[in-house]
């Protein structure tokens, strides 16, 4: 899917938690996730806790979509 | 962690090892074995384990760790492909068994976990 | 090592006074095999059948089938360290009932796969369909287990099996063909231009019926090991795998392994064909990652340009196949796999369990999903009524006149993945 | 005698090349160009009643036109079979012969089949869905393709089971069929071996899943002023899964308006996906499309708006088969949305 979306000309960030697969899918931005059930939270924080990784998260996401990349990049931070 | 929904592999290892007893089918039995892995256990068995199709025996145990870790990829991949292969298969075969045949799964399915818990 | 394999062609079976081979017919006294099988007393009572080619006729559920053969010259005897005693075979002499096999039928569990038919669309499936067969209907006593009842059929079959290949002992063969594998050292003299081949032999290991044995050793007990190929010529492999009817290896098929006859037919001209690295398929993920790691650690050290790897068996074995090929490759070894396929009964569905981009060389045996029609036929040796288990896929797929729907896994060896058919799929 | 309607563009109906490439749609009784090599390999089974020949810039620049001429045209002729092609390596010919083959199949539910060269964009378009012959690159392997073309028509025409792709010459579409080899499977393995080994060319009998590769496009330039969409794989839905979204393997995808809605809450949305305990997706569906956030960041300036629809499948990441044919139709609107950038999570 995400090779489909970046064939049609749009920059795409890939957010998941497995980073092996998404290489494997052909994603080139790509930022790490907490869990599968919830890749973008965590059942163990609070909802202002969990409010807060999103929101990093999604500034590293953003950051990635900003960056020029020429090959596949991994943003871990 | 012995996850299973095979009374026998239950009432054998009850006493030897953390058994997880799933009142279900064998996809129950993948699915919550997913779950597991998911949120962090490593896969200890193959959970396609025999040639026995997925079609054919009712019953199914997978070993997964006791202990909780970071997200096993490769274990991942595993369960996951091995709920895909399962879905692959027509299921109305199952319905033909009878208790002879249910018990005699059972013990495949036993002696097949057993090779792994011996070594 | 070096052997000579003497084919003796059989082209008809007949039960007679005197088991003997005489003109390309193989004679059976009935009684004296029915009287070896009863030796085992774990079998109540047992009967001998014939099956030829064209006959309508359908065996079921087929156990395994076994090729005679007898060592004429050269240490131990065929199935050492099972039916005679561990002594290293593949060398010196060998007679070989070409055209002729026992097959053992069994209901050791209610579940049974297993169909060989004679004639029909079926038997251009399995390739004992060409064959003379001597079939086996052993019952057991009441009560008795199914691992005892599992390894006394096993049994059964290699002793019949040796039995009539005794009959070929002062024969001379119509076919003589020459084996030989030199040491590695020796290989490289011989042919240093040539690229270094190794075979990569999966076997089924995972618990009752799921058993293959090697010198009589349970194979999830080995690590992976280097074999002679004339030795599997005098079955230092043996099957006791009963489940995945289509894609087993039975014990045939280790006398037969293809693999090893065409690496053979090619060795000393276009490869230098150096040995068989024998690997399990066991349970265990450890042991999976354990025994990929050891088979390409012995490619490696063979030194070896490329390797042919052959599957065995349905589902988790996938997994081993691509962590074999993927470590092997990573040593910068050549591979090519063979595999067979449940593409579903439309074709469409993920054929493998894994998959790897390094797996890029890859022969199948087919899709063993394919729905096939098998009309009824005159006679049925072993246990019809296993029919409506065998084929109940699907509603209807057992007919009133005993024509059967089912999915091609059904038929004993329909897509072998040592490569022993002609069947593919694109 | 079948009937045989033929699909030629405007250089092999000799009427010129690129220069010519703007003429419309005409429809001449018989055979033209191309045609006669399909006549003489037919023989008296079938008869090429009209050629429909179509240059090739007329065809990609007015397709939805040129399409709707053209089905009405070989509606006329009732045919048993429409013939494309083959268009060998020529791009555009290449797409408009599948475009109008698959249009014929659906509308008019008539066999249809092409040819072309495997590189031909329009291969990678609908080999999946359609028959499409593999050709030589060049106008040079026309033999070759009519050779391999004509007998798969006429099977095709006459409703005859169809055989493999390696038997039948048309290219793999993902579909596996049985057939016989001529050598046993261990001898096409050793030979495979021995091809590698020299660094030949060999085929592999079963393709492993598409690992291709797609460059990454050029960075969002001002992410402050992008317009961004969200896309998921994690299978969040409205509560209630209105569209029915499959658990598994979905054959469709979901499209949702989210105008004005702040965030997800256990009450308005859900996750279909059944690869994955739902129960965190379902307490707090942000965990998977995290709406609230992006929300937050339009009001901050951080972004400069969230796209007004969500695009949701379900997949776990390596069964890809439907997933990339609906990203496929679902790119093509977030282009025309002007969408600058996508924010794509999975589970």
């Amino acid at each position: 899917m995400v090779k489909e979306i970046e064939r049609a000309g749009i920059p795409v960030v890939h957010m998941c938690t497995i980073v092996p697969i998404s290489l494997t899918v052909g994603a080139n931005r790509i930022v790490p996730t907490i869990a599968i059930p919830h890749p973008l939270g965590n059942p163990a924080l609070s909802l202002e806790e969990e409010r807060d990784i999103r929101r990093t998260l999604l500034t590293r996401a953003l950051k990635a979509l900003e960056t020029e990349v020429t090959e596949q990049t991994v943003f871990e931070k | 962690m012995i996850i299973t929904n095979n009374e026998l592999v239950y009432s054998k290892y009850k006493d030897d090892y953390d058994i997880l007893f799933l009142d279900g089918t064998y996809r129950d039995v993948l699915v919550k074995t997913r779950d597991k892995v998911h949120e962090g256990y490593e896969l200890l068995t193959h959970p396609l384990s025999s040639s026995i199709k997925p079609n054919e025996t009712p019953y199914k145990s997978v070993i997964i760790s006791d202990i909780k870790g970071n997200l096993n990829y490769n274990s991942v991949i595993i369960i996951e492909n091995s709920i895909m292969t399962f879905d692959k298969f027509n299921l109305n075969k199952i319905k033909n068994i009878n208790e002879k045949m249910k018990e005699d799964f059972k013990l495949i399915d036993l002696t097949v976990l057993k090779s792994a818990l011996n070594i | 090592m070096k052997l000579e394999l003497g084919y003796v062609f059989i082209k008809d079976i007949q039960f007679a006074e005197v088991s003997k081979v005489e003109n390309g017919t193989l004679y059976v006294n009935r009684d004296e095999v029915k009287a070896l099988i009863l030796e085992d007393q774990n079998f109540k009572s047992a009967d001998v059948e014939l099956a030829r080619p064209g006959e309508s006729i359908r065996i079921m559920p087929v156990k395994d089938v076994i090729e005679p053969r007898v060592k004429v010259e050269g240490p131990g005897g065929i199935f050492p360290g099972t039916i005679n005693k561990v002594e290293t075979v593949g060398s010196g002499k060998t007679n070989v009932l070409k055209g002729a096999a026992v097959v053992t039928t069994g209901k050791i569990v209610g579940f049974q796969e297993g169909i060989i038919d004679m004639t029909g669309p079926g038997a251009e499936y399995t390739p004992f369909s060409k064959l003379n067969n001597l079939v086996l209907v052993c019952e057991p006593v009441d009560g008795l287990k199914q691992h005892e009842h599992e390894k006394a059929l096993r049994f059964a079959g290699y002793k019949v099996a040796v039995y009539l290949g005794e009959l070929a002992r002062a024969l001379t063969p119509d076919e003589v063909h020459t084996y030989e594998t030199p040491t590695l050292v020796e290989g490289i003299k011989l042919y240093p231009e040539l690229p270094r081949v190794a075979y990569v032999c999966m076997l089924q290991s995972q618990g009752l019926m799921h058993d293959t044995y090697v010198y009589g050793v349970d194979a999830k007990q080995i690590v992976p090991t280097l074999i002679y190929p004339t030795e599997v010529m005098d079955g230092a492999i043996a099957s006791g795998n009963c489940v995945s009817a289509c894609d087993k290896n039975t014990t045939y098929h280790h006398l037969n392994n293809p693999v090893i006859y065409d690496l053979f037919d090619e060795h000393g001209k276009t490869l230098n064909f150096v040995g068989v690295i024998i690997t399990n398929e066991n349970v265990y993920l450890a042991d999976k990652e354990r025994s990929s790691n050891w088979s390409s650690k012995l490619a490696e050290y063979l030194g070896v340009d490329g390797v042919v790897v052959s599957e065995e068996g349905f589902g988790n074995p996938d997994t081993d196949l691509i962590m074999n090929c993927k470590k092997i490759e990573a040593k910068g070894i050549k591979t090519v796999l063979i595999t067979d396929e449940y593409a579903g009964r439309d074709g469409t569905s993920q054929s493998l369990a894994d998959a790897d981009v390094k797996a890029d060389a890859v022969v199948t045996g087919g899709n063993a999903n394919m729905v096939i029609d098998l009309p009824a036929m005159d006679k049925v040796i072993g246990y019809p009524e296993v029919a409506d288990i065998i084929a109940g896929g699907f509603d209807g797929s057992l007919h009133a006149d005993g024509s059967i729907t089912a999915e091609l896994q059904v038929i004993t060896g329909a897509t072998n993945e040592m490569g022993f058919n002609k069947l593919s799929a694109r | 005698m079948l009937k045989v309607v033929h699909y030629i563009n405007q250089f092999f109906a000799n009427i010129g090349g690129e220069e010519m490439a703007h003429v419309p749609a005409e429809v001449r009784e018989g055979i033209v160009g191309p045609g006669l090599a399909f006549q003489q390999a037919f023989g008296e089974e079938a008869e090429i009643v009209a050629t429909i020949v179509c240059g090739d810039s007329y065809f990609n620049e007015n397709m939805d036109e040129a399409k709707k001429i053209i089905i009405e045209m070989v509606k006329k002729y009732n045919p048993d079979i429409f013939i494309a092609g083959p268009a060998f390596n020529a791009g555009r010919y290449g797409v408009a012969c599948g475009t109008i083959a698959q249009a014929v199949k659906d509308e008019l539910n008539i066999p249809v089949l092409t040819g072309m060269y495997i590189e031909n964009p329009g291969a990678d378009m609908f080999k999946n869905s359609l028959y499409i012959v593999s050709t030589k690159n060049s106008a040079a392997g026309m033999r070759d393709a009519v050779k391999k073309m004509a007998p798969l028509a006429l099977k095709l025409a006459k409703g005859e089971k169809i055989g493999s792709s390696a038997e039948e010459g048309y290219m793999p579409n993902g579909t596996r069929v049985n057939f016989f080899e001529k050598e046993r499977g261990s001898k096409r393995a050793v030979k495979m071996l021995l091809n590698k080994l020299k660094d030949k060319e060999f085929v592999t009998e079963f393709p492993m899943p598409d690992f291709d590769r797609v460059a990454p496009n050029p960075a969002v330039k001002d992410v402050t002023k992008a317009k961004i969409a969200l896309v998921t794989s994690g299978g969040i839905v409205p509560k209630g899964n209105p569209d029915h979204i499959e658990s598994s393997s979905a054959s469709k995808y979901g499209k949702y308006d989210i105008e004005g809605v702040m965030d997800l809450t256990e009450e308005t949305y859900q996750t279909a996906h059944g690869g994955y305990d739902p129960v965190y997706a379902n307490e707090d569906p942000d965990r998977v499309l995290p709406v609230d956030v992006l929300r937050e960041f339009e009001k901050e300036g951080k972004i400069g708006s969230l796209h007004r629809y969500f695009y949701t499948t379900v997949g776990n990441g390596t069964a890809v088969k439907n997933a990339k044919a609906f990203a496929e139709k679902f790119a093509k609107e977030l282009v025309a949305d002007g969408v600058d950038a996508v924010i794509l999570t999975s589970t």
